[in-house]
C-alpha cells in the first residue's frame, strides 16, 4: 500500500518531456516534489502562472505570489504571469498536456466528482470542471477507499460529476488503473505488497485484471 | 490624459448603493481590493450581491462584508475557506450561485468585451450544464453561457498611473483585470500611485479607459491564507 | 463651403471632456489636430493604442508604432499598448464614448455605407463595421457629395452597409445634421455662406428644415 | 523550461506543406513575420490560405507571397493597399474572405481559448451577417461567429526567451499574441533572444506555452507603410 508521497512519486514517472502540466490540490501538488531534474516540464497555476517553483524559503515568501491552493511559492527562470481569463484559455483550448487531479469518486466509464461538500453544501468547484473539459490526458491521484471503507472506484458516481468519459489514469494507494474504451478500471501495476484479491474487494466498479499484472517497483 | 484620482476609499465607493452587484477581485486573499472593503464595512449597506472567485477567510477579504450580513448573493468558484459563509448558507440567509473557475474569467472578460454570450466545453455532463443550450461544434458538446456584468468592479493592483492605467505583480494579478473590463464603474485601488506618463505603456496590464476612479491605499496588510515553505 | 481642415476644425467642437475617441481614415483623422487643448481626451487606435498623440519629427519616426492608417505616429504621456483583441473588446464592449468616420454614403435613417470598392472588389472593411456596432456616438466626416455631384445623404444607402441606424451626426462641407428618430436629416447649421437652397439641392435623402438655422461662425 | 529554439527561418517553416492554413501576424507591415515570410517564398508552396489582417503590399510582406502565386485564399479585413492582389482577384485565381477587424481578432482569441462560437453585435444589418445566427440578448441583436484556428501561425515579436515567451514593442504587438494562441504549431521570430529567465515574468505579453518554435531573426527591415511626420 502506498502512501500519499509514494503514489505522488509514482505519478512522477509518467511525466513525459516538454509537457506543460497543471496540478491539482492535494496528493497532485506533491507531484512536483519528484519530477526528474532532466525533464523539461512546465506547471501551471490556474491563478495566473507558468512555472512553479518550489515553496520558498522563510524568508522569501511573498503574498502576491501563490499557487491555486493559496500557498505561497517561487518562481522558476522562465515563468510568465498572466490573468485568470489566460490561464484559462490556456486549459480550455487545449495547451495545457497533462492534468492531475484528486478525487472522491471515479467511475468505471471514466466520470469524475471530485467536488467538496460540507453540510450538505458544494464548497466550491474551482477550476476542476475548466480542466476535465479540457484535452488535456487526465490523470487522478486518490485513496482507493472513503475513511469507511467503501471504494472510490464505482459503477457510476453518487456525486454531482464534473466530468464525463474523462479519465485516462488512476493511482491508488493499491494499484494503477486506466480506464478502459468499452468501461470498466483496467489494472496495470499493483502497488508492493498488495494482492489482487485486496484490489478486487476494495473495487465497486467493473474490474479488469487480465494476464500478469506487474508490482511496482518499491519507494526506498 | 483624462485624470481618474479620487481622495480615498471612501469617497471612491461612496455611491454604491443597497442591492447593488458588484466585482470584487482577487484569488483567495491574493489580489483583494482591501482598501474599497474596509471602506465599504463602514457603510450601511444591505442585499449586495457580490461576484468574487472566492469568499475571503472569516475575518479578512469578503469574510468582512458576511460578517456584517451586508451580502444576499455571492457568485463564487469556491467558498470553502470561510465558516461564516456555511453559516449564513445554511440558515437560508445567503444564495450562492457556483460557477467553474475558468467560464467564471470568462464570463467576465464577456463583459467586459461585448461578447453576450459564447459557447465553452466546460461543465458538460455535470449539474452546471442543466438548463442551459447544449450544441456541437467539430464534434464535440459545448454549452452557453451568458457575459456576467457589474455596477462596480473594485480590484486591486500594485502600481497604477492618474490616467487609470494599472500594473498587477505577480499572482495578485488574477481576475483584477477582466473584472476592470466589466464594471460599469470601477474603482481601482493601488499601492503606488504615479503621474500619468511614469509606467511604460508597454507593461501597462490594464489600460485607463477602464478604470472610472483610482486611489492609492494605506497600509496593505496582504495576508498570505497558507504559508508554505522549504527547509 | 468647408474645406477638408474647416470640417474637422467644426468637428472638434464638439469633443467633450473626458472622451475616449476613435477617429476614422481621412477628414476624421484631421480632428486630433484641433482638440482644444484645456480638454482631457484620449485618442484611440484600434491597431492597439490608447493616447496617440502627434506625428512625430522626421528623427523620432519609429516602426514600431503606427496609427489604423498605417502612419508614423506618437505617444503622448499616459498612453497604453495593447492587442488587436483587447482594442476591439474595447470598442465592441462600449468603453469607446465616440467614433468619427468617414463615409461614402448616409441614409436618412442612419444607416451608413463606407467600404471602399475598386474593380468591383470591396477593398476591406477595417475596423468600421465594429464601431458603427458599438456603443459609441458616432459622427460622420464627408464631402457632402460625390465628384460626379450626387448627394450622398441618401433616402437609402445603394452601396453595401456598414452599419444601421447608428449615425448619430454628420458633418459635410456644406452644414451639420443630425438624423431624426423618425427618419429625416435635420440641417443644425450651415456652412458659411452656403444657402438653404443649395442645401435643399444637394441632399437626396428626406431633409428636414425647422427655424432659424445659423450659420457656423466662419474660421479663420 | 522547455526550449524551443530553432536555428532559423528555413528551419523553422521546414514542414509547411502545400495548403496549409497558415495565420500571419501584423497590422499592414508592422509587427509581421519577415523572417519566415522571406524563408516561405523559397519553398514552392501552393494553395496556402493565409490569415492576416491586411495583404502586405505588392513588394513586401504577405504580396512576396502573393507575387509567387502561393495563396489560393485570402482571410483579411483590409486589402486595399496591394494591387497584385486586386490583379489575381478580379482574374478569379484568388479567394477572399473579409472579415470585421474586430470580428476577426475576437475569433482568433476564441480560436486558442477554446471557445468554438461566441455572439457579437458587429455585422448586424451588414452583408457580414448573412447566413449567420442572429439571437436577441438584452434587447439588442448579435451574430454568432466561430473560432479560427491554423495549421501553423507565423508570428513576430520584439524580444522572446528560450522558453518562447515573448515581449513585443509599441503598435507592433497588434494581432500577434492572439495568433500565437490560434495556431497548432506557432512559430515566432524574435530581433532578441535571451536565456529563459531574462525577460521579467510580469512583462511577459505571450507565455512560451503558446509557443512551439523559436528563433532570432536577421536584418529586419521593418518597413513603414506611410512615413508621416509633424514639422
Amino acid at each position: 500500500m502506498l502512501s500519499k508521497t509514494q503514489i505522488a512519486r509514482r505519478i512522477a514517472k509518467e511525466i513525459k518531456n516538454g509537457q506543460y502540466i497543471n496540478l491539482g490540490i492535494g496528493i497532485p501538488t506533491l507531484v512536483a516534489n519528484y519530477i526528474p531534474d532532466h525533464l523539461q516540464v512546465v506547471l501551471q497555476s490556474e491563478n495566473g502562472l507558468l512555472g512553479i517553483g518550489p515553496f520558498p524559503k522563510s524568508a522569501d515568501t511573498d503574498p502576491d505570489l501563490v499557487n491555486a491552493g493559496k500557498e505561497t511559492i517561487s518562481m522558476v527562470k522562465g515563468s510568465s504571469l498572466f490573468d485568470s481569463a489566460e490561464a484559462f484559455a490556456m486549459i480550455r483550448g487545449g495547451h495545457i498536456d497533462m492534468a492531475i487531479l484528486g478525487a472522491l469518486e471515479v467511475s468505471e466509464n471514466g466520470d469524475i466528482s471530485n467536488w467538496k461538500i460540507s453540510s450538505g453544501l458544494i464548497k466550491g468547484v474551482g477550476g476542476a470542471l475548466d480542466l476535465v473539459a479540457s484535452e488535456a490526458r487526465l490523470f487522478v491521484a486518490m485513496h482507493h477507499c472513503h475513511k469507511d471503507g467503501s471504494s472510490k472506484l464505482l459503477k457510476e458516481c453518487k456525486l454531482p460529476l464534473t466530468g464525463i468519459k474523462c479519465v485516462h489514469k488512476i493511482f491508488t494507494d493499491l494499484g494503477i488503473f486506466s480506464i478502459l474504451p468499452e468501461g470498466g478500471f483496467k489494472l496495470l501495476e499493483r502497488a508492493p505488497g498488495v494482492t489482487l484479491d485486496e484490489i478486487r474487494d476494495k473495487t465497486a466498479g467493473k474490474l479488469v485484471i487480465k494476464g500478469e499484472i506487474p508490482e511496482m517497483e518499491s519507494f526506498d | 490624459m483624462i485624470n481618474k484620482v479620487v481622495a480615498d476609499a471612501p469617497e471612491a465607493i461612496h455611491d454604491i448603493t443597497d442591492g447593488a452587484v458588484l466585482l470584487l477581485g482577487g484569488f483567495g486573499l491574493c489580489g483583494i481590493p482591501e482598501a474599497a472593503i474596509q471602506a465599504l464595512i463602514f457603510r450601511d449597506l444591505k442585499q449586495l450581491t457580490c461576484i468574487s472567485n472566492n469568499a475571503g477567510v472569516d475575518d479578512f477579504g469578503i469574510g468582512l462584508l458576511l460578517k456584517k450580513r451586508m451580502i444576499r448573493k455571492l457568485i463564487a468558484s469556491y467558498v470553502g475557506e470561510n465558516a461564516e459563509f456555511e453559516k449564513q448558507f445554511v440558515a437560508g440567509d445567503l444564495e450562492l450561485e457556483l460557477i467553474p473557475q475558468g467560464t467564471l474569467a470568462e464570463r467576465i472578460r464577456a463583459g467586459g468585451a461585448g461578447i453576450p454570450a459564447f459557447f465553452t466545453p466546460t461543465g458538460i455532463g455535470s449539474d452546471v450544464a442543466k438548463g442551459k443550450e447544449i450544441r456541437e461544434f467539430d464534434g464535440r458538446l459545448f454549452l452557453l453561457e451568458r457575459w456576467i456584468k457589474a455596477d462596480f468592479a473594485l480590484i486591486k493592483a500594485w502600481k497604477g498611473d492618474t490616467a487609470g492605467n494599472l500594473i498587477y505583480r505577480g499572482t495578485a494579478r488574477n481576475f483584477n483585470p477582466l473584472m476592470a473590463a466589466a464594471g460599469k464603474i470601477t474603482i481601482a485601488e493601488v499601492e503606488e500611485l504615479v503621474p500619468a506618463g511614469e509606467l511604460d505603456p508597454n507593461h501597462i496590464h490594464t489600460p485607463g479607459i477602464y478604470v472610472q476612479r483610482i486611489f492609492q491605499g494605506e497600509a496593505y496588510e496582504k495576508r498570505i491564507e497558507n504559508v508554505t515553505v522549504s527547509a
